[in-house]
């Protein structure tokens, strides 16, 4: 216990200084803090409807909050919202679920097989980046002006994003786990049931979220082809009549929109990927 | 059942990688392979197993595999391998499934292999609430739940931190006693080797060639009462390796 | 003294031709003014682009969208320019083939039918409303379809998907020519109709009265060039065709001058004389729009117009 | 050698039979194939024309793809296509560059400062699902219809999944690595420049990718603001005239350019990045 | 100069994890920390070094460190902790430009670095193309460029394969024959304490409290000669963990 090897390194000489270590961590962890957005939103929101009030910010460029608000209980108590929103949520819903389905298929596809993955990136590659709504007279005359069209713009939307999220999650599952699946010879629709569609859902929950925001930014577009009620009818209608007003409370009523949507998904996410460390 | 390597050669794209291996897996041995960084032990193992095929020589199964036996090579695998969204039990109930075993069945054999393996307390358990211990516990369980003739292991202690590796190796070395199950054991760790093999296959650098074969008489539950003489087996293997495990470090990957 | 810059909002529409004229032939330059002609792809932008400061006058039809810049005012009329009247070309009332073979002849006709229209607020959404209030109904009796786009109302005419809609007439010359639709009637029919007007933002009408005055004073005489020449074609053949290569020059530019020519000299509408505004027609429209709840009840005639430049027929 | 505890596992009595070991490796691994892809297009088109020849597709509905390559040539030939492009290829970069290099600043602020995440994360959140063809009116009037109003609105879009990009992108800078800047006593600027940066590089270029087929997307809306040339203002030309031969070469225009920059971003990924594993 | 720890206890929110821990690092000393997983070892070293502040007690330096050292308290971390867009010796250069050294200054500092850890010939490689032992030698390397009073490592072995382990151990000790230096060394290896350590801190189970403090006093260039008397040494560590080891092991993490 008491010898050792002799320590040769400098020591200080005098009676010996003591202090202590210089601390030098911290920092570098930036919180969501529950106090700064709540005090930021009513700041912002203060301001911009004293700048109204006061006649800083003129009418014609941006309505008080106070006025979006009433023009947003105006759509409430007229019972018209629950007309837009029904409308909107139904095209959503079909469009989004339709384009769900089969981007799941042909992602899979892509994910499992040369043949298909050869002809699927490239075939998404190429029309992803194409804007909506520079088809719309295209499916026009495809689908008519009717529901069909509106449903397909929100339908073609989600597609591609949801086949890039599919096969991208199909090649990112551990390569060591299906090695472990045909290591104990499970048939191949068991590793993909089993191994491969499990391993891939954060992604796939990843990409429902991104086409689902994709798809409530292309409610407007969907609208846009003579639709009577629906969200981004409204809101086009008051573009038209520069009722800025309305504007702003039916991109509101979107943005929540959005916001739950990405809410639920992150549910979703807690829930079935309670599993994720 | 024997395993018989015969004349295995490999090579992926221009870079061979095993050179003409030879050698036999006798049932009720456990075959230690050693070797530098990269010189195709995993790559011999995967051979072995049947999960990739060798640009020359075969494996070859001698005699049959016991008919009770669900999948005779069975893997353990380094980074475990388990589902992380199936609870302890899913595993292993995972690789019963296709063989049609369900219900009362599978949860015999479950309850069975969780006892064997001291994990019967955490079959609800999800992998991400499990020590790495643990786990490869639970992977050993699962192998052992589809009665294997051979278990293939490639390197499944060196995940783990070493105080659990002891734990381990100790839990390994009392299973073979019980069960004298015949094993292909990968590992880097000459003491691992010395502890758990009959034989140690020794490998050069990539290309991969067999440098010598060693056996060690020492019964498996005698070793730690010869300190000495393993340490004289590992010395021995260590200064068989040491030079070409230090030039494999200094290499340069993909440069 | 330097010359006033002014910017114009245009359209390439043979209706904008005043414009074009007044430019080419430098009446504005004979008034002091240094006119740049910017131009749009649709109507509405132009009096946002007034209300913005980005143009000074602008020439466009009654939208709701308009009311409701002046109701914040930013825009004021000053004269009109386009209107409905007999024996001049006008607005065309078409139905789709389907919808014609099944008795869809007249405008009468027109209730429960579908209706297609660029948006709500716009003209095609007005005639409507004129329609249904000559046959005493009304737009609810009607479906409207906003398509936001001409094109898009052609095809959903033409494919039938849509019962009926209004036009310019050269357009709707060439699809009854075509076979893809049939023509039940026009709008000069249905009683005055003050289809577009000149306007300026409220500031220039206060604070710039001299300058709008020698601008409507060149513009004008932009007309009255446009309606001697184009209001009777045939009377000086050679004036028509000149008067053709300076229009041809903004609109139609895409086509070669022969094949743009037709459709310049069928689209020679009626433009009123020395920008003559219709008050009380735009009084009218004024009330149709409010009492659908397409412009704000709080405007006014008088917040709307400023008749200090321009004579007022009614 | 001889020895071994002996085996006690079942040994096969008989004459032991001597086979292979099963192989059951393999599969799973779908390669993007250089000859799949160029195949399957030429064969698509093949189809298309000959449908369009034959009569099998009517030209209202669809053109053949040699006449949309005619209309493209067309517009070559005419001059056109350079003005077209040039236009936009302007308002393409200044709303890139203004949007990206405001998402960089707010971004990293978000990424390193609590009290600047707080405000900016739940303000991006609201915003970035708001389409931005709803805001066209309101963007008209704040920037008039010049080119303001059009840069803006890609600018408007980029920034958004910019700022996305850059506060996840510096959240996934290794702890690690940030620590042993702060262990060797590195100062905060040092750690920001010289770790975090550099750390959040592939995060960065991967947000610009899709920043950037975003800011393309949104080429035509920014066009619809009454906008001469342009691809996007030339593809709503052929929309409104139902043109379908110059709306898909339009269209086609819009692929071809998402496809050269989502190359180029590979390219500087590939430079920049050479570092990964 | 010496570091002593002061009755340090810490808890994260509710959990308690260490518990008044006292001792003292000596100059040219290495003291080794071993404990089983989750005692706390990693959170004492980041105290050690002045990266996160107990809840209770202090780090003390005793004495000044010597003048010529740029960074007195330095780490060496169990993943390496290179930048990977860096050369090896831009990951050096580093460390040193926030002091103000660049340029030849910088060059001679590096090259001597390089050379004490056999690494002259990888300057310009980048870190993806180095094997474990080689990125970790680079680590080292970083740390003597600073001269650091004292090296606090975070089992900086553990991410090694066995056989670089056993030569980086070789490394490790050589440095030290030759450099003296003062080190506090986490591990889970026990192997390594008794190969290293002048003075071996046993740490029991969370809450981490010292348990034991065992010196070795053999001298470091004479261990392997002494097999058994470090076998004991070992043996003697491995029975009071063996029970907290295999406790740990089992323990089920945020269940
Ligand atoms: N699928 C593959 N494609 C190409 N090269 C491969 C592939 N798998 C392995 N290799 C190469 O083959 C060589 C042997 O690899 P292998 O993993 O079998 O070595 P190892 O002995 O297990 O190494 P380690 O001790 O690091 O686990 C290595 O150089 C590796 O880069
Ligand atoms: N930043 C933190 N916040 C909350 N808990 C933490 C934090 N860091 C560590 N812990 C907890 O403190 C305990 C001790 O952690 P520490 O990493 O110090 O243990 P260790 O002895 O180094 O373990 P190992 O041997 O696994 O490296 C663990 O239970 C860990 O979960
Ligand atoms: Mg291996
Ligand atoms: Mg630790």
């Amino acid at each position: 216990m008491p010898d050792l090897d002799t320590p040769t390194t400098v020591q200080t000489p005098s009676a010996a200084a003591v202090k202590p270590v210089p601390y030098r961590g911290g920092g570098f962890a930036p919180r969501p803090s529950r106090l700064v957005a709540p005090i930021f939103f009513v700041l912002l929101f203060s301001l911009w409807e004293a700048g109204s009030r006061f006649g800083w910010i003129s009418p014609i460029v941006l309505p008080a909050p106070s006025e979006a608000f009433q023009a947003f209980m105006d759509l409430v108590n007229s019972g018209q919202l629950v007309l837009h929103l029904e409308a909107s949520l139904m095209r959503l819903a079909l469009g989004w679920v339709g384009g769900t389905v089969l981007g799941l298929a042909v992602g899979l596809a892509a994910g499992l097989f040369t043949l298909a993955r050869g002809g699927i990136v490239p075939f998404v590659a190429a029309f992803f980046p194409i804007p909506k709504i520079a088809l719309l007279p295209v499916f026009i005359i495809w689908f008519g002006i009717g529901e069909e069209s509106k449903v397909a713009t929100i339908l073609f939307g989600t597609f591609f994003p949801t086949v890039i999220a599919v096969y991208g999650g199909v090649d990112n599952v551990d390569r060591g786990l299906i090695r472990m699946g045909q290591s104990f010879n499970l048939g191949w629709w068991s590793i993909v049931r089993k191994i491969i569609l499990p391993g891939a859902l954060p992604a796939l929950l990843s990409g429902f979220r991104i086409s689902a925001s994709i798809a409530i930014i292309l409610l407007v577009a969907a609208e846009m082809i003579g639709a009577e009620y629906g969200i981004g009818a409204y809101i086009l209608l008051a573009g038209n009549l520069m009722a800025m007003d309305q504007l702003v409370a039916g991109v509101a009523i979107l943005s929540l929109l959005g916001l739950s949507v990405s809410w639920l998904i992150g549910r979703a996410e807690k829930i079935f990927l309670r599993w994720r460390a | 059942m024997d395993l018989k390597l015969d004349g295995i050669s490999h090579a992926y794209d221009a870079t061979r990688v095993l050179n003409n291996i030879d050698f036999t897996i006798k049932a009720g041995q456990i075959i230690c392979i050693i070797g530098p960084s990269g010189c195709g032990k995993s790559t011999l193992l995967r051979f072995i197993g049947g999960l990739e095929r060798p640009t020359e020589g075969q494996v070859l199964q001698i005699g049959d595999p016991p008919a009770e036996s669900l999948n005779p090579l069975t893997y353990i695998f380094q980074d475990f391998a388990l589902l992380p969204w199936r609870t302890v039990r899913g595993n292993i109930s995972l690789v019963l499934e296709d063989h049609g075993i369900r219900g009362t069945e599978a949860d015999t054999i479950i309850n069975d292999v969780l006892a064997r393996t001291k994990l019967s307390d955490f079959g609800a358990a999800l992998p991400k609430q499990l020590s790495g211990g643990m786990k490869q516990r639970v992977a050993i369980a699962r192998a052992l739940a589809v009665k294997p003739a051979c278990l293939l292991m490639d390197e499944p202690l060196s995940a783990l931190d070493s105080q659990t590796r002891e734990l381990l190796m100790d839990d390994l070395v009392d299973l073979w006693l019980k069960e004298k199950y015949t094993a292909c054991y990968v590992t880097h760790n000459l003491n691992e080797a010395v502890r758990l093999g009959h034989r140690v296959v020794v490998l050069s650098r990539r290309p991969g060639q067999v440098r010598d074969i060693v056996d060690i008489d020492i019964p498996l539950e005698d070793r730690l009462k010869h300190p000495a003489l393993l340490q004289e087996k590992q010395d021995y293997l260590w200064n068989l390796m040491r030079e070409e495990a230090r030039a494999a470090d200094l290499e340069l990957l993909d440069a | 003294q330097a010359d006033d810059k002014i910017t114009i909002g245009a359209l390439r529409f043979t209706s904008h031709a005043p414009s074009f004229i007044a430019y080419e032939k430098g009446y504005f330059k004979e008034e002091g003014l240094d006119v740049e002609l910017k131009f749009f792809q649709a109507a509405q932008p132009v009096a946002v682009a007034i209300a913005s400061g980005d143009i000074d006058f602008g020439v466009t039809a009654m939208t709701g969208g308009f009311f409701s810049l002046a109701d914040k005012g930013a825009v004021k009329v000053i004269g009109g320019m386009m209107a409905e009247k007999q024996g001049f070309p006008g607005n065309v009332i078409l139905a789709s083939n389907a919808a014609y073979d099944a008795g869809l002849t007249t405008p009468a006709d027109l209730k429960g039918k579908s209706w297609a229209m660029t948006q709500q607020g716009s003209s095609f959404h007005y005639m409507a409303g004129l329609i249904a209030e000559k046959n005493g109904f009304t737009t609810a009796d009607m479906q409207l379809k906003a398509l936001q786009k001409v094109g898009a109302m052609i095809g959903a005419l033409k494919s039938g998907q849509v019962d009926a809609m209004a036009i310019v007439p050269h357009i709707a010359a060439g699809l009854v020519k075509g076979g893809a639709a049939k023509e039940i009637g026009r709008v000069q029919n249905l009683g005055d109709y003050q289809v577009t007007t000149i306007f300026t933002s409220t500031r220039n009408t206060e604070e710039k009265q001299d300058m709008v005055k020698r601008f409507m004073r060149a513009y004008s005489k932009g007309i009255a060039d446009y309606l001697a020449v184009m209001g009777d074609q045939k009377k000086d053949p050679a004036a028509t065709e000149a008067m053709v290569d300076l229009i041809h020059k903004y609109v139609y530019t895409d086509r070669p001058r022969e094949k743009a020519a037709p459709s310049i000299k069928a689209g020679a509408v009626y433009l009123s004389e020395g920008a003559a505004l219709n008050t009380k027609d735009i009084a009218a429209q004024l009330a149709w729009f409010q009492k659908n709840n397409l412009a704000p009840a709080s405007l006014t005639l008088e917040k709307l117009v400023d008749t200090n430049f321009a004579d007022t027929t009614n």
